[in-house]
């Protein structure tokens, strides 16, 4: 008995030996903790970061940015050749590639995310401009066509996530399966969404069929748990509850650096934080001459210094300082004493003005109470209205309903700057026509620029363009670029291969993240 | 002189003293706190943020450097303003549906007493909170709010009073003497009335206030840079870690405002209610 | 008529000497120098307007009021010492068994929310501990309500007390009363709330009650007539003090306390007219008035000067007949 | 003065609420001027319903009211004003019976404010303190609120009330039943006195049979909500022909 | 049976009066109910389908008749915020709510109304001035900061109990038939998830119930001080029963009745306090769930998420009520 007892463990650890050599099987669960709740799990919605970060694990993309880089890998698309003229691009699908319930992911799987997405009028598709159809070449080989030349169109592929079509299309009749995918999965990504409890968790599963392979440390189970207190979140952290903490105070942060056991990551981020002035307005801020004594109003060094606590970059004008196609100085610097006299000059002093914001993100509430003190010492009150993300986008789909100003973080979805200008202040993508420019600005010199180099793939030439299209907008007075914050994450020192993914932002590279 | 010596008379324990040595002060801080105070209270410095208690911010700063003891001197004006405006309006609405109902009688009476029995039983805070998110975040919003949740209290009360004034037999004297309706109402049954409402009043001082609060704290209410005392604590919520005293102290002055206006409403009603009173 | 029996020269069942009661709170003597003695099988009454003490004066004594305490003086009941400290619960705890007790309300004075049989055996069993098991008790209680004249008792037994009108109701109570067997009943104006017919039936319900089984009763009323023909002596309490010990028969008749003889001039009786009602000047003083000298003496028609400064005559040797008056109206 | 034939009232069964009240059943009552009539009858047996008919504050369904010769169906608005200050009523209970936020002078001078327009304030006043003087109060008693009173002193105060616009016909309901026994003689002697020096006339609504045979030349008694037996005080309450009646005077001590 | 006859009566007249005050707040209230239930990023040509698809350009009664038939038959809209039929959110998110407001329900009673009748019965004494002071404080503290408080010192500072959320970590799995974890929990015989569940209910309980609590010894005291007014009490005495015989087998049942009444409305009220604690506490359920709602400008769950409370309301109250009557026929027997 007694020896029998003694050669099982062994033999069983000399065969996991040998199989581990593959496959290292992923173990343990990583929580992280999120303050803000899912609206659902449709691929459709992968511009909102909160359902990104969940999409990123469960679904692939034909290309992908890994963290901490700024070029597209191959993913399930192998290889891919351009044609001359830009407007064709034809992909090779790996072959080994399966959905969760076991069945091959093929080209017609990414044609029917494609025509959906269309169908749907889905956000995600904002960003990849002229695409105007799929065709099916063979069960491997996926052509996508184009109206005309797009810069940036395999960067932006990163974010459309190519869903099972066995699976969804007997959801389409009504509305598109946006009910059916709002709260099922259909995707192939290294982990499965094991169960979705949007007020409480969700949770996901290594998919042990995964096409990449589990080789090197990975966790069985990532979960989301959605915490809105930082304070909560702190308290999580510290008990160990959870690995990692996005969303506690810069203090906070600021403190656990100095802690033994903690690792405070900051990622150089490239998410502008802008007051968008409501260009369109028949208000005030539809007054150039306003908007240029706004501009003045807000101190960004102050705001990096104490807000941020020097955790970001200092901003000049709406693109990131180290981005090709930086243009310097079209943004006025801070200078309440000037803009004090031209309110004087203009009898502007007793103007009301309204701004709305996301009172849970702490940079922006500290922001707005930033530029509503400055406000109130030339004369001019600011309200503020806290409200939710969906909640203040639904107010600037009309003119009329759009705050004087509203405050919005432009999370560019690749690193490109069309990704921010194009989004920003494209007059095509009016925050009235479903976009994000909330300014509601609209340039035609400006969107002439900013299509044309969308069309071009010359670097030198779309820089120069950019260049261009920013100094219009400095003149125009849409925006002030208040802050460009690091991404500054709290991790438990368990937690490996975290790495901030600037394409994804607000996501989490759960893929390459093993517990020690 | 005769209705303040009575009003001197009503405190019975030091702890009612206190009450009302309390609720005088606060009741004086809302008036002049606005202009006692030491900092400005909306003025951003984020220099001083964090700043813990101590001689020169008695109460400390808050997140974004501002005085605590100055936001909430200045709030106390904000939150009982809200507070007494809802109460008003309540009072007059509810009082106006009440009396005539109490008056009409019959079914009309009944029906709009089984309307507010039943508006009376939805819970204030639920109701308000449909209000507000019809209305939009604000805190005019949340006084609507609460008025369209609260009037039935008073048209309840106000109807129970005077129907039992008018079922008493001062009331029967007047009917014998032709007394007509509109003089019933301001020399019968309002000044007979006065004294449950005052209670009722003292006591809802508290319960209105921290509904408001209350709305205010989950974000429908009063918006930044508002000082009003439940955005205050929902303010301070993420810095409870490395700032305790910005939400403790807006907590402990609603609490101390609550307690002090309960204590004196439960005197006004052992001193002043027709049912305790008799022996 | 009603017995008027005589004073009987048995041992007092209930004696009590110059007691006093006081409140609690702020521990105002509101009774003072109370004595008198009731002997077995009679019939005592006590007489008051409101706010004379005979209430309060009674249910302390038998431990049963909450806001006040026996002050001073001795009590003692069926031989037996009753300390003056601590007194209500003993109080309770001796006389609880030996005294029924009947309030004045009938209304609030059923549990409401307890079928009446059950408040009954509760009675029953309280005092007997179970010896006689269920089915006896529920016997003995249904027995019991027949014979205070509850119709259909069997039925009336699994019922709750709102399904009775008040005649019925304090015949309820009087069951609970005596279902302990006691030596006294104490009914404090046990028929103000009802009409004229059935508070005639109730008392003479008690009266009958008393002479079949040896029971003594102090029953307590506002109304003098009615005590007049019920009982044989009376007790007449004013402003906390007890200006009188009089025999029923003699009021009407011979010398009384000016007070007794001035309440019984406010009576419209049966025989008198319109010229024989005198009213009394003046409010009644309540109990407590805390002055010196006679209650009454503000009052009085016979007042001199002694009446408020001297103190009243204390009935000492708790004898059957009293007068407090100090200018010696009303003693024999 | 009074005349009610043949007058009934139903009460309406409400959803909610028991009425413990007998309903009228043809009820014929007349009161001459200058009479005293007693209406005897126990707890619920409608007795103050016909007082409140006769005083108006309550409706009845059939049969007719005449007061002075008049139905009082027919009365115009202005009538039905005039006829308040011919008729007045003083109910038993004294602790509900004034207004507790009115001083005392002010429940009297009520009456003159509405029904003597013509008199000045000061003339009012005078005319109050004479009135409380009458009924046996100070003249300074009528800055005082009625919770500083005892029962008798309201009591006096609501009689003063009512005289004060010199009504003809006076009701009283049940004016005795809760006072004490000294304080009811008081106020017995009171109306005595008021009776032997005003021109009223007076309808007594009591459950004390001795009272009403002292004060009243003819009763009315009821039982259920019916008159069962009607005449001279004397006759009646010494004599009953009718079984009820005579059972009542039986129990009575 | 008459009575019970009634009181369902006067709930279906209830629920049609909360049908009324729903419809005002999605239908009037809040403006053009087209554009909310269209969601953000509609065109006006969807706008205008949805508007005729709801039936908004037919006469207000109309709107209204279909408003209720829709919520009668379980159609409670969807949310654009979450793409889900609300019924089944609120079905997911009522029983944790369900569970936390009944764990505060019986701190409430189990302290209310023991509390409540000892300071009737010793009313006037020291203990009695003691407890209404404590007592008069509870009912100011405000719940959400009672919450925070509570959270950051004795789950954070001292470790007592969790800080947030449902179960604990090791528990997270636990899924069961009925979605109330204390139940599901004993039923499955897991009694470590049940303590787990439990000490997750403790701290959010407590501060839910205490405001509540105040209110509910004050009643109870009123209600119990009331009963010892009554001769009953005095003859209960009489008859030699001890005081806690009269307090428990007299006294108790009638003081009760009322206060129980007040518990009922009780239930309804706390599930509406529950938007204060929820958050805080990291928890999921119908408070946190119409917090979002109404941050997210989600109309159509917030309405939902009133008339469910307001539904869950009549339902309590309406079982409260037959079971007092069931429990003490002596009030409408004879009737």
């Amino acid at each position: 008995m007694r020896s029998r007892a003694r050669f099982i463990p062994v033999l069983v650890a000399a065969l996991s030996g040998v199989s581990s050599l593959a496959i290292a099987a992923p173990t343990g669960t990583l929580v992280i903790a999120e303050n803000e709740t899912p609206e659902n799990l449709d691929p459709a919605n992968a511009t909102n970061s909160t359902v990104d970060e969940l999409l990123l694990g469960a679904y692939d993309a034909l290309v992908q940015f890994p963290a901490g880089e700024t070029a597209v890998s191959p993913r399930l698309a192998k290889s891919w050749t351009i044609s001359e003229d830009g407007l064709t691009y034809t992909f090779t699908l790996r072959d080994d590639v399966v959905f969760h319930d076991g069945s091959k992911l093929t080209a017609a799987d990414v044609k029917f995310t494609l025509d959906r997405l269309k169908a749907a009028k889905a956000n995600v598709l904002n960003d990849i401009g002229p695409l105007s159809g799929a065709e099916v070449v063979d069960d491997h080989t996926v052509k996508l066509t184009l109206s005309k030349p797009f810069g940036p169109f395999l960067s932006a592929l990163s974010r459309i996530y190519v869903v099972n079509k066995a699976l969804v299309e007997p959801h389409m009749a009504e509305d598109n399966a946006r009910q059916w995918l709002a709260v099922n999965e259909a995707g192939s990504g290294p982990y499965v969404i094991a169960s979705y409890n949007p007020t409480e968790a969700v949770s996901l599963k290594a998919f042990d069929k995964y096409w990449g392979g589990w080789d090197g440390n990975h966790v069985a189970e990532v979960v989301f748990r959605y915490i809105t207190e930082p304070s909560t979140q702190l308290s999580l952290l510290k008990s160990g509850e959870v690995q990692i903490a996005p969303d506690i105070t810069v203090e906070d942060k600021l403190a656990l650096m100095k802690e033994p056991g903690y690792v405070v990551d900051v990622g150089q981020a490239a998410t502008p934080l802008y007051f968008d002035f409501n260009t369109a307005s028949k208000g005030p801020t539809g007054n150039p001459k306003f908007r240029e004594m706004l501009a003045k109003t807000f101190d960004r060094q102050l705001h990096l210094d104490q807000v941020l606590m020097g955790l970001g970059t200092l901003p000049d004008g709406p693109l990131p300082t180290s981005w090709p196609g930086h243009e310097s100085g079209t943004e006025l610097a801070f200078d309440l004493a000037g803009a004090k006299k031209m309110v004087d000059d203009n009898g502007w002093a007793g103007t009301t003005l309204t701004v709305r914001y996301l009172p849970a993100i702490q940079e922006e509430k500290s922001a707005v109470e930033q530029l509503q003190s400055n406000l109130a010492e030339i004369g001019i009150t600011l309200n503020a209205e806290g409200m939710t993300w969906p909640a203040q986008a639904a107010t600037v789909q009309k003119v009329d309903t759009t705050a004087d100003i509203n405050m919005i973080y432009s999370f560019p979805p690749f690193p490109d700057p069309h990704a921010i200008l194009n989004a920003s202040f494209n007059s095509a993508l009016t925050g009235s026509n479903g976009g994000y420019n909330w300014a509601q600005y609209s340039n035609k010199e400006v969107d002439a620029l900013l299509n044309e180099a969308a069309s071009s793939a010359d670097p030198a030439k779309r820089a120069e363009l950019y260049k261009k299209a920013q100094v219009l907008i400095g003149k125009d007075f849409a925006v002030i670029t208040v802050s460009y914050p690091g991404s500054v994450v709290a991790v438990s020192d368990k937690v490996e291969g975290y790495k901030y993914n600037a394409a994804h932002h607000q996501t989490f590279n759960i893929m390459d993240i093993g517990l020690k | 002189m005769r209705v303040l010596r009575r009003l001197l008379s009503f405190p019975k324990t030091n702890v009612e003293r206190t009450a009302i040595v309390l609720g005088c002060l606060i009741l004086l801080l809302a008036l002049v706190g606005a202009f006692l105070v030491p900092f400005d209270p909306m003025k951003i410095d984020f220099r001083a943020k964090l700043q813990a208690p101590s001689m020169l911010h008695w109460l400390g700063t808050d997140g974004s450097g501002r005085d605590v003891l100055s936001r909430l001197l200045y709030g106390a004006r904000l939150t009982l303003a809200s507070t007494f405006a809802v109460i008003i309006v309540v009072v007059i609405i509810g009082c106006t549906i009440g009396i005539a109902s109490a008056f009409v009688g019959g079914a009309v009476d009944n029906m709009l007493m089984r309307l507010a029995d039943i508006w009376l039983g939805f819970p204030p805070l639920i109701l308000a909170l449909g209000f507000a998110s019809a209305l939009g975040a604000s805190l005019e919003a949340a006084i609507w709010a609460l008025i369209f949740s609260w009037w039935p209290n008073y048209a309840r009360l106000s109807r129970m009073v005077t129907a039992d004034i008018l079922s008493q037999k001062f009331i029967a004297s007047a009917d014998a003497l032709g007394v007509p309706t509109h003089r019933k109402v301001l020399h019968y049954v309002i000044p007979n009335a006065m004294d449950v409402m005052l209670i009722q009043i003292a006591l809802d001082i508290s319960a209105v206030m921290l509904a408001i609060s209350g709305l205010s704290f989950i974000g429908v209410g009063a918006q930044i840079p508002a000082p009003e005392w439940g955005a205050m604590i929902a303010d301070g919520r993420s810095y409870v870690s490395n700032g305790w005293w910005i939400v403790l102290a807006p907590g402990i002055a609603i609490f101390i405002t609550a307690v002090s206006f309960n204590v004196i409403g439960d005197m006004l009603r052992r001193e002043l209610d027709p049912t305790s009173r008799r022996r | 008529m009603a017995s008027l029996a005589p004073p009987t020269t048995d041992r007092p069942l209930l004696e009590i000497r110059d007691v006093s009661v006081a409140l609690r709170t702020g521990n105002r003597t509101m009774v003072a120098g109370v004595s008198l003695a009731v002997r077995p099988r009679e019939v005592f009454g006590i007489v008051g307007e409101s706010g004379s003490g005979k209430t309060l004066l009674t249910r302390t004594l038998l431990g049963l009021q909450d806001d006040a305490y026996v002050a001073g003086g001795s009590v003692r009941f069926n031989g037996q010492d009753l300390p003056v400290n601590g007194y209500a619960n003993k109080a309770r705890k001796l006389l609880g068994h030996s005294i029924g007790f009947v309030p004045q309300d009938p209304f609030s004075s059923l549990n409401p929310s307890m079928r009446i049989g059950k408040q009954i055996t509760e009675a029953i069993y309280l005092a007997k501990g179970w010896p006689m098991g269920a089915e006896r008790t529920r016997e003995a209680a249904i027995g019991l309500m027949a014979e205070v004249g509850i119709p259909e008792p069997a039925l009336a037994f699994n019922q709750f007390p709102d399904q009775f009108s008040g005649g019925m109701r304090q015949r309820m109570v009087f069951a609970i009363a005596l279902a302990q067997d006691p030596k006294l009943l104490v009914a404090d104006e046990p028929t103000t709330a009802l009409d004229a017919i059935t508070q005639r039936r109730v008392i003479e319900l008690i009266l009958d009650r008393s002479r079949k089984h040896d029971l003594a009763v102090i029953l307590i009323s506002h109304n003098l007539e009615l005590l007049r023909q019920s009982v044989g002596r009376i007790a007449v309490l004013y402003g906390g003090q007890l200006l009188n010990i009089v025999p029923s028969g003699d009021i009407g008749q011979s010398t009384i306390h000016p007070y007794t003889e001035a309440l019984f001039d406010c009576i419209p009786t049966r025989e008198k007219t319109l010229a024989d009602i005198r009213s009394i000047p003046g409010e009644p003083v309540g109990a407590g008035f805390g002055l010196k000298g006679c209650a009454f003496a503000s009052r009085c028609p016979y007042v001199v000067t002694a009446c408020r400064t001297t103190d009243l005559p204390q009935n000492a040797g708790t004898a059957s007949i009293f007068s407090a008056c100090i200018l010696g109206r009303g003693v024999h | 003065m009074v005349e009610l034939k043949g007058v009934a009232k139903s009460f309406a069964r409400r959803l909610f609420v028991q009425n413990r009240s007998f309903a009228l059943r043809d009820i014929n009552i007349a009161v001459g001027r200058g009479e005293v009539v007693g209406i005897l009858g126990e707890s619920g047996s409608g007795k103050s319903t016909v007082a409140n008919i006769i005083t108006c504050l309550t409706s009845y369904d059939g049969g007719s009211y005449r007061f002075k010769g008049r139905d009082i169906a027919s009365y115009t608005r202005k009538e039905r004003f005039a006829f308040k200050s011919d008729v007045q009523i003083v109910f038993q209970d004294p602790y509900g019976s004034l207004n507790p936020r009115a001083t005392v002078r002010g429940s009297v001078m009520e009456s003159l404010i509405l029904h003597r327009p013509d008199l000045g304030r000061r003339e009012r006043i005078e005319r109050a303190n004479a009135l409380l003087e009458e009924v046996g109060l100070s003249a300074d008693a009528g800055d005082r609120y009625p919770h500083e009173f005892s029962g008798g002193q309201r009591q006096r105060v609501a009689i003063a009330r009512a005289i004060a616009v010199e009504p003809e016909l006076l009701v009283l309901d049940e004016p005795l039943s809760s006072l004490d026994v000294s304080i009811q003689a008081q106020i017995l002697e009171l109306f005595v006195r008021m009776i032997r020096e005003r021109d009223l006339t007076i309808v007594f609504i009591s459950h004390d049979v001795n009272v009403v045979r002292l004060l009243c030349d003819r009763v009315y008694v009821m039982n259920q909500g019916a008159v069962v037996e009607e005449g001279f005080a004397r006759d009646v309450l010494n004599h009953p022909q009718n079984e009820y009646t005579a059972r009542l005077l039986d129990a009575v001590y | 049976m008459r009575y019970v006859g009634q009181r369902i009566l006067f709930s279906i007249l209830s629920l049609c009066v909360l049908l009324f005050i729903t419809f005002l707040l999605s239908h009037v209230v809040s403006g053009d109910p087209a554009i909310v239930a269209a969601g953000p990023n509609a065109g006006a040509d969807k706008i205008a389908a949805v508007r005729q698809e709801m039936g908004l350009d037919r006469p207000l009664l109309v709107q209204f008749w279909i408003y209720c038939s829709n919520i009668l038959h379980g159609d409670l809209g969807t949310s654009w915020f979450t793409r889900q039929p609300i019924a089944s959110d609120i079905i997911r998110e009522l029983p944790p709510s369900l569970e936390l407001v009944f764990v505060a329900m019986v701190i409430n009673l189990a302290v209310s109304l023991p509390l409540g009748l000892l300071t009737a019965r010793y009313a006037g004494t020291t203990f009695d001035d003691v407890v209404r002071l404590v007592v008069m404080a509870g009912a100011g503290l405000p719940i959400f900061w009672l919450a925070i408080i509570l959270q950051q010192v004795v789950a954070g500072q001292w470790r007592l109990l969790p800080t947030a959320g449902r179960l604990g970590f090791e528990n997270r799995d636990f899924t069961g038939a009925t979605g109330f974890t204390l139940l599901d929990s004993l039923m499955q015989g897991r009694f470590d998830v049940f303590a787990d569940a439990l000490a997750h209910l403790v701290l959010p309980a407590f501060a839910l119930t205490l405001l509540f609590t105040a209110v509910g010894v004050r009643i109870t005291r009123t209600a119990m001080m009331g009963e010892f007014r009554k001769d009953y009490v005095v003859l209960a005495r009489a008859k030699g029963a001890s005081e806690g015989r009269i307090m428990v087998r007299h006294v108790f049942a009638n003081g009760a009745t009322p206060a129980l009444t007040v518990f009922g409305m009780q239930f309804g009220w706390m599930l509406g306090a529950t938007v204060l604690v929820e958050e805080i506490f990291g928890r999921p359920g119908i408070g946190r769930y119409a917090v979002k709602a109404v941050t997210q400008s989600d109309i159509h769950a917030v309405v939902a998420v009133v008339f469910v409370v307001g539904l869950v309301f009549l339902i309590s109250n309406l079982v409260v009520d037959i079971a007092l009557f069931l429990l003490t026929p002596r009030k409408h027997a004879g009737a």
